[in-house]
């Protein structure tokens, strides 16, 4: 069955047979699908099809079909009933239209068939060029064209020699320097109050145990030293501490043997 | 083949026969090591001459050139065993309104045919290579388009779109703008007139 | 192609082209329904005459015909193309380590750099064509051993492996230093020496 042929039964003749028509509705896929071969069958222009007639033989057919018990897809049934009530409109008088006409849903039908009806040409036309491999043919027997890639590395002696240095300078056995640092250890700072306390009972400031000449950043070391370290004597029960208020000095004084803690 | 060919004119000859793909100029060009695009058109041009009566043509599609048996040996060479896909009828109206409509979204081809296009159509002419993405448009939802592929214009043996058979006609009559242009068009006029002259009919129609 | 070719002619070369196979007279004439051998021999003579100055000839192979390129301009159907790299960090050092070792193992090239040495790296620069193999190491498990080529020196503009400075002047250049930079890179995670496929070591080898 060929698409350029009418290969609808017509709606009025009763030559169709039911296998035809089950063949026929299997190819198809649609309702405007099925309104174009009405259409075409009523061999006219489509810009002048009766849209009328046609909405009768659509309606003729989709009873046919009915009637024959085959299931009808949605879309043939929604187009059918779409178009019975267009098929109402225009035949009611024209003060009681709704807006959308008629005139305006059939024109809108119409634009749409030409359209698919274009297509269907343009298709035909289309698979009847001359085809490859169907009406012309190409090289059986292709040499084939090659592109070998080769590539063609670079590098030069300094970055050569560059690279040897850096897996020498990363491989190299690495020296350690740990750097000098002026600190005063507790266990020195402990020894150097407990010795300075021994001289006296007297309170001293905290600021008095620390080296005299030394640099800003080692007495910075003793001082948290001596801090901590009076404050072991303390625990011990050596020393006694006392600070008048918050940031005031802090004193350290001897305890007498024997003496408990303040 | 009486008068001898030029140097150049017989390395485009045996690149484009030996060439398993239609080629451009330029990637012709770059194949034979750098010669000016414009001296291979002038090449293409002598050979497309030399062979124009001959058993074999020298053709242009989508701009890439390549070696075909002449459409009038068709009857001669005919496989026994057909080569070509045979395309279901749905295919082949989805193939040409892409072609002419291009880019197209599904929605679109879909209300030109009226009826729903199974994903399986679109693979099936994806697969032949005829068609192929060609983006999303720019409307909500984002829907991908589809156009045709340098493949199709070779298969089917046209030089650019333009060949498409009559789609300065279709253009003209307006059978490639949407329906709601149309009736925009035809509502601008009265219809009842409009039917009354094929010609009058025509111009409304091409927006 | 001056001149109008036969009917035959056209066919027979039609035929020959559109083969997929060289075809002998008799299986030419067969296809071309029932010619007469003879009148087929003649288009062939024709044929082959007129390709002869062409860019693809007509020819003959144990009595089956068929077209191919012409010789002269076989070089055309492969082309080779060069593409230039600059060799990888991991390449180069893995390089100057067999400079100025060689000959030397992968073994031991692994131990001086301190890291495992991807056989692709190896593979590099032999394709290159800077070192070789140079035999194999009498040691348990023989390995084999690489020494850089004449190719090498060429490439470096080196008269002898001896104009290789040595540590003393590395030193002095300043390029054995710790360099922040050249630490922080050693310590990194070197995905050259990490992947042992070729094909992505291929990638990472082109900086």
């Amino acid at each position: 069955m060929s698409a350029d042929e009418p290969f609808m039964f017509p709606p009025d003749a009763g030559r169709a047979d039911a296998d035809a028509l089950y063949l026929e509705l299997d190819g198809w896929e649609g309702p405007l699908d099925l309104l174009l071969d009405l259409a075409r069958r009523q061999k006219v222009d489509l810009r002048q099809i009766s849209i009328l007639a046609l909405v009768d033989q659509y309606l003729t057919y989709i009873e046919r079909a009915g009637a024959m018990k085959l299931e009808l897809a949605a879309d043939y049934l929604v187009m059918a009933a779409w178009l019975a009530y267009l098929k109402s409109a225009m035949l009611l008088p024209k003060a009681e239209q709704e807006d959308p006409s008629p005139e305006e849903l059939a024109l809108r039908l119409q634009l749409r068939l030409q359209r698919l009806g274009a297509m269907r040409e343009a298709a035909a036309r289309l698979m009847g060029r001359d085809r490859i491999g169907r009406d012309v043919f190409l090289r059986g027997l292709p040499e084939g064209l090659r592109t070998d890639r080769k590539t063609v590395w670079r590098s030069d002696i300094f970055s050569l020699i560059q690279a040897y240095g850096q897996v020498k300078a990363r491989t190299a056995p690495r020296i350690y320097h740990v750097a000098n640092r002026p600190v005063m250890t507790l266990d020195s700072a402990l020894e150097r109050v407990s010795a300075m306390l021994g001289v006296t009972l007297e309170w001293m400031e905290i600021r008095d145990f620390l080296p005299p000449h030394a640099s800003p950043e080692l007495k910075r070391s003793a001082l948290a030293s001596s801090f901590v370290a009076a404050l072991e004597l303390a625990k011990r029960g050596r020393a006694e501490i006392a600070q008048d208020g918050a940031f005031t000095p802090l004193r350290i004084r001897r305890l007498k043997e024997g003496a408990a803690a303040v | 083949m009486s008068d001898e060919p030029g140097t150049l004119e017989r390395a485009v000859e045996a690149t484009l026969f030996a060439s398993e793909e239609p080629l451009t100029v330029d990637a012709l060009a770059a194949h034979l090591g750098g010669i000016a695009p414009g001296d291979v058109q002038d090449a293409l041009a002598t050979l497309e001459a030399r062979y124009r009566l001959r058993g074999v043509h020298l053709v242009e599609r989508g701009k890439r050139w390549h070696f075909e048996t002449a459409p009038d040996l068709a009857h001669l060479l005919r496989r026994e065993k057909e080569q070509v896909r045979r395309l279901s009828r749905a295919a082949t109206e989805v193939l040409a309104i892409i072609a002419y409509h291009e880019p197209v979204s599904r929605a679109e081809i879909e209300s030109i045919r009226g009826v729903q296009t199974s994903a399986g159509t679109l693979d099936v002419l994806m697969e032949a290579g005829w068609i192929k993405l060609a983006g999303r448009r720019e409307v909500p939802g984002r829907p991908v388009i589809y156009a045709t592929t340098p493949e199709f214009l070779d298969h089917f043996g046209l030089a650019s779109r333009r060949d498409l058979p009559g789609i300065d006609e279709l253009r003209a009559a307006g059978l490639l703008d949407p329906v709601d242009e149309a009736m925009e068009a035809a509502m601008r006029f009265d219809p009842d007139d409009a039917d009354e002259s094929d010609a009058a009919d025509d111009e409304n129609l091409a927006d």
